[in-house]
C-alpha cells in the first residue's frame, strides 16, 4: 500500500520529456518531487506562470510571486508570465499536456467530482472545471477510500460534478486504474496489495484482464 | 496623449453608490487593489454585487467589504480561507454564485472585448451548466456563457503612466488585464505613477484606451497568504 | 463647395477633447492635420498601435512601425503597441469613441457600401466591417456624388454592404447630414452651396427643417 | 525549460507537404515570416490554402508563393497591390475568402485558446454572413464565426529564445501572437535568439507552450511597403 509520497512517485512516471504539467493541490503538488531529473518538464500555474521552480528561500519570497495554491514560489531560466484569460488558453485549446488533480469520486465512465459536498462549505471550483473539461490527458491522485472506508471510484458519482467523461488515469494508494470505454480496468497492484484488495474497495466494477502486475516505482 | 490620472483615491472613487456591480482584479491576495478596497469600506457604500476570483480572506481584501456587511453577492470560482464569508453564506445573508476560474476570466475579456458570450466547455453536465444552453460542436460540448456588464472595475498594476498604460508585476497580473475595460469605468491603482513616455511602447500590458482613471496608492500591504519557503541546505 | 481638405477640416470639429479615433484611408486620415491642438486626442490604427504620431523624418522610418494604410509612422509619448486581437477588442469594446471612414454610398437607414464593386477587381474589407459594426459613433467622409456625377446618398444601396444601420453622420463636398430614424437630415450646408443644390444631388430622402447654416470651417 | 529550438529553416518546416492549411503572422509587408516563406517556396509544396491578413506583393511575402502558384486558397481581410493575385483570382485558379480582419484575428485566436466559434457583430447584414448563423443579444446582431483548423502556423518574432518565448516589436505584432498555437505546429522565426533566462518573464508576448520550433532567420529584408515620410521644416 502507498502513502501520499507513493502515488506521487508513481505518477511522476506518466510525466513524459516535454510535457507541460499542471498540478492541483494536495498530492499532484508532491509529483514536482519525483520527476526524472533527465527530462525536460515545465509546470505551469493556472494563476499566470509557466516555468515554476522550487519554493523560495527565506526571505527571498515574493509576495507578486505566488502559485495556484496561493504559495510564494521560484520560477526558472526560460519562465513566463501572463493573465488568466492567457492561462486558460493554454488549458482549454490543450497546450497542457497532462493535468493531475485530486478526487472525492471518479465514476466508470470517468466523472470526476471534487469540488463541492452538499450541506458543507463550499469553497468553489476555481480552475478545475476548465481543468477537467479541456485537458486530453487527466489523472486522477487519491486515497481509494475516502476516511469512512468507502470506495470513492464508483458505478456512478454521488457528489456533484466536477466534469464528465473525462478522466484517464487513476493512481491510488491501492492500485492504478484506467478508465477506458468498458469502465475500470485494473492495470498495477501497490507493493503488498492483491488483486481481491483491489477488487473489494472498489465499488463500481473494475475489468481484470490476466495476472496484474505490481507497480515499479 | 489624453489624461487619466485623477489625484488621489477619492477622486477615482466618484459616482460609486450602493446597489453597483463591480469587477476586482487579483488572485488571492495578490495584485488586488488594496487602495479602491479600503475606500469603498470607507464610503460604506452597501448592496455591492462583487467579482473577483476570490473574496479576501477575514480582515483583508474584499472580506473587508464583507465584514462591513457592504457585499449583497459574489460572483468567483474560489471562496475558502474566510469565516465570515462562510457565516453571511450559511446565513443567506450573502448570495454567492461559483463558476469555473477561466470562464471567470473569459466573461471579463467578452466584456472588455465587445463579445456577447462565448462558448466554454468548462462546467458541462455540471450544475455549473444548470439552466444555460449547451451546444455541440465537433463532438464536444460547450456551455454558453455571458460577457459581464459592470459599473466599475478595479485594477491593480506596477507601473503606469498618466495616459492610462499599465505593467503588471509577476503573478500579480493576474485577472487584472482581462477586467480593464470590462465596466463602465475601469479604475486602475498602481504602485509607481511614471513619466509619459518612460514606459517602452513595446512593453504595456494594457493600453491606456481601456482605463478611465488611474493613480497611485499610498500604500500596499501585498499581504502573502501562504508563505512557504525551503531551508538552506 | 469643399475640396476633400475642406471636408477633413469640417470633420475635425466633431473630434472632442478625450476621443480615441480611428481613421480610414483617404479623407479620413487627413482630418488628423486639422484637429484642435488644444485638446487630447489619440489615434488608433487597427493594425496596433495608439497614440499616433505625425510621419517619421526621412531616413528615420522603421519597417516594424506602420499604419493600416502601411505608411511608415510615429509613435507620441504615451503609445503602445499591440496585437490584432487586441486591436479589435478596444474597436468591437467601444473603447474607440470616433470611427472616420469613406465610403462608395450611404442609405438612409445608415447601410453603408465601402468595400466592393461587382465585376471590379474586390481588395477586401479590411477592418471596415469590424468598424462600422461595433463603432457607436460613426462619421462618413466622401463626395456627395460619384465619378459620373450620381449621387452617393441612397434611399437603398446598390452595392454589397460593409454594414447595416450604422452610419450617424455624413460629411461631403456640400453638406452636413445627420442620419437619423427618419433618415437623412440636413444639419449645415457648405460655403456657396444652397439647400436646393444638397437636395437635387441627393438620392435619397432627405430631410430639411427650417433655414440650414452655412458650415463654420 | 522545453527546448523548441531547431537548427534552420529547414528542420523547422519538416513535415510540411502540399494540400496543408496554413496560418500566417503579418499585417501588410510588416512581421511576416520571411525565412519559411522562402523555404516553401523551396519545397514546391502546393495546392496549399493560407490564412494570412494579406497576401504579400507580386515579389515579396505570400506574393513568392502566388508566383509559383503554390496556393488553391486565400483567407484573408485584403489583397490588394498584387497583380499576380488579381489575375489568378480572376482566372479561377485562386480560390479567395474575404473576411473582415477583426474576425480573422478572433478565429486565429478561437484555435488557440479553445473555443470552438465565436460571435461577433462583423459582417452582419453583409455577404460575409451569408450562409452563416446568426443570433440577438441585447438586441444587436451578431454572427457565428468558427474557430480555424490549420496544420502549421508561421509567425515571426523580434526576439526569442529556446523555451519558445517570444517578444515582437512596434506593429510588426499585429497577428503573430494570436496565430501562435492556432495550427497543430507553429513554427516561430526571429531576429535574434537569445540566451534562456536572458528574457525578462514579465515582458513575454507569447510563452513558449504555444511554440513547437523556433529559429533564427538568416537575413530580414523587412521591406517598406509605403515610405511616407515628412521633410525637416
Amino acid at each position: 500500500m502507498l502513502d501520499k509520497n507513493g502515488i506521487a512517485k508513481r505518477i511522476a512516471k506518466e510525466v513524459k520529456d516535454g510535457y507541460y504539467v499542471n498540478l492541483g493541490i494536495g498530492i499532484p503538488t508532491l509529483v514536482a518531487n519525483y520527476v526524472r531529473e533527465d527530462i525536460e518538464v515545465e509546470f505551469q500555474s493556472e494563476n499566470g506562470v509557466l516555468g515554476m521552480g522550487p519554493f523560495p528561500f527565506e526571505g527571498r519570497e515574493d509576495a507578486d510571486v505566488i502559485n495556484a495554491g496561493k504559495q510564494t514560489i521560484t520560477t526558472l531560466p526560460g519562465a513566463s508570465f501572463f493573465d488568466s484569460a492567457m492561462s486558460f488558453s493554454m488549458i482549454r485549446g490543450q497546450h497542457v499536456d497532462l493535468t493531475i488533480l485530486g478526487a472525492m469520486e471518479v465514476s466508470e465512465n470517468g466523472d470526476i467530482a471534487n469540488w463541492k459536498i452538499p450541506g458543507r462549505m463550499v469553497k468553489g471550483m476555481g480552475g478545475a472545471m476548465d481543468l477537467v473539461a479541456s485537458a486530453e490527458n487527466i489523472i486522477v491522485a487519491m486515497m481509494h477510500t475516502n476516511k469512512k472506508g468507502e470506495s470513492k471510484l464508483l458505478k456512478q458519482c454521488s457528489l456533484p460534478l466536477t466534469g464528465v467523461g473525462c478522466v484517464k488515469k487513476i493512481v491510488t494508494n491501492l492500485a492504478v486504474i484506467e478508465v477506458t470505454e468498458l469502465g475500470f480496468v485494473l492495470q498495477e497492484r501497490a507493493p503488498g496489495v492483491s488483486v481481491s484488495d483491489i477488487v473489494n474497495a472498489t465499488d463500481g466494477n473494475i475489468i481484470v484482464n490476466g495476472s496484474i502486475p505490481e507497480m515499479e516505482l | 496623449m489624453i489624461n487619466k490620472k485623477v489625484d488621489n483615491v477619492i477622486d477615482a472613487l466618484r459616482g460609486v453608490t450602493g446597489g453597483m456591480t463591480m469587477i476586482f482584479g487579483g488572485f488571492g491576495l495578490s495584485g488586488i487593489p488594496e487602495n479602491a478596497i479600503a475606500k469603498l469600506v470607507d464610503l460604506e457604500v452597501s448592496e455591492l454585487t462583487c467579482i473577483s476570483n476570490n473574496a479576501g480572506v477575514d480582515d483583508f481584501g474584499l472580506g473587508l467589504l464583507l465584514q462591513k456587511k457592504q457585499i449583497k453577492k459574489m460572483i468567483s470560482s474560489y471562496v475558502g480561507e474566510n469565516d465570515e464569508f462562510e457565516r453571511q453564506m450559511l446565513s443567506g445573508e450573502l448570495d454567492v454564485e461559483l463558476i469555473p476560474q477561466g470562464t471567470l476570466a473569459e466573461r471579463c475579456r467578452a466584456a472588455q472585448s465587445g463579445f456577447p458570450a462565448i462558448y466554454t466547455p468548462a462546467g458541462y453536465g455540471t450544475e455549473v451548466a444548470e439552466g444555460k444552453e449547451t451546444r455541440e460542436f465537433d463532438g464536444k460540448m460547450y456551455v454558453l456563457e455571458h460577457a459581464f456588464k459592470a459599473d466599475f472595475g478595479f485594477v491593480k498594476a506596477w507601473k503606469g503612466d498618466a495616459a492610462g498604460n499599465l505593467i503588471f508585476k509577476g503573478t500579480a497580473r493576474n485577472f487584472n488585464p482581462n477586467m480593464c475595460g470590462a465596466a463602465k469605468i475601469t479604475v486602475a491603482e498602481v504602485e509607481e505613477l511614471v513619466p509619459v513616455g518612460s514606459l517602452d511602447p513595446n512593453q504595456i500590458h494594457i493600453p491606456g484606451i481601456f482605463i478611465q482613471r488611474i493613480f497611485q496608492g499610498d500604500f500596499y500591504e501585498k499581504r502573502i497568504e501562504q508563505l512557504t519557503v525551503r531551508q538552506k541546505n
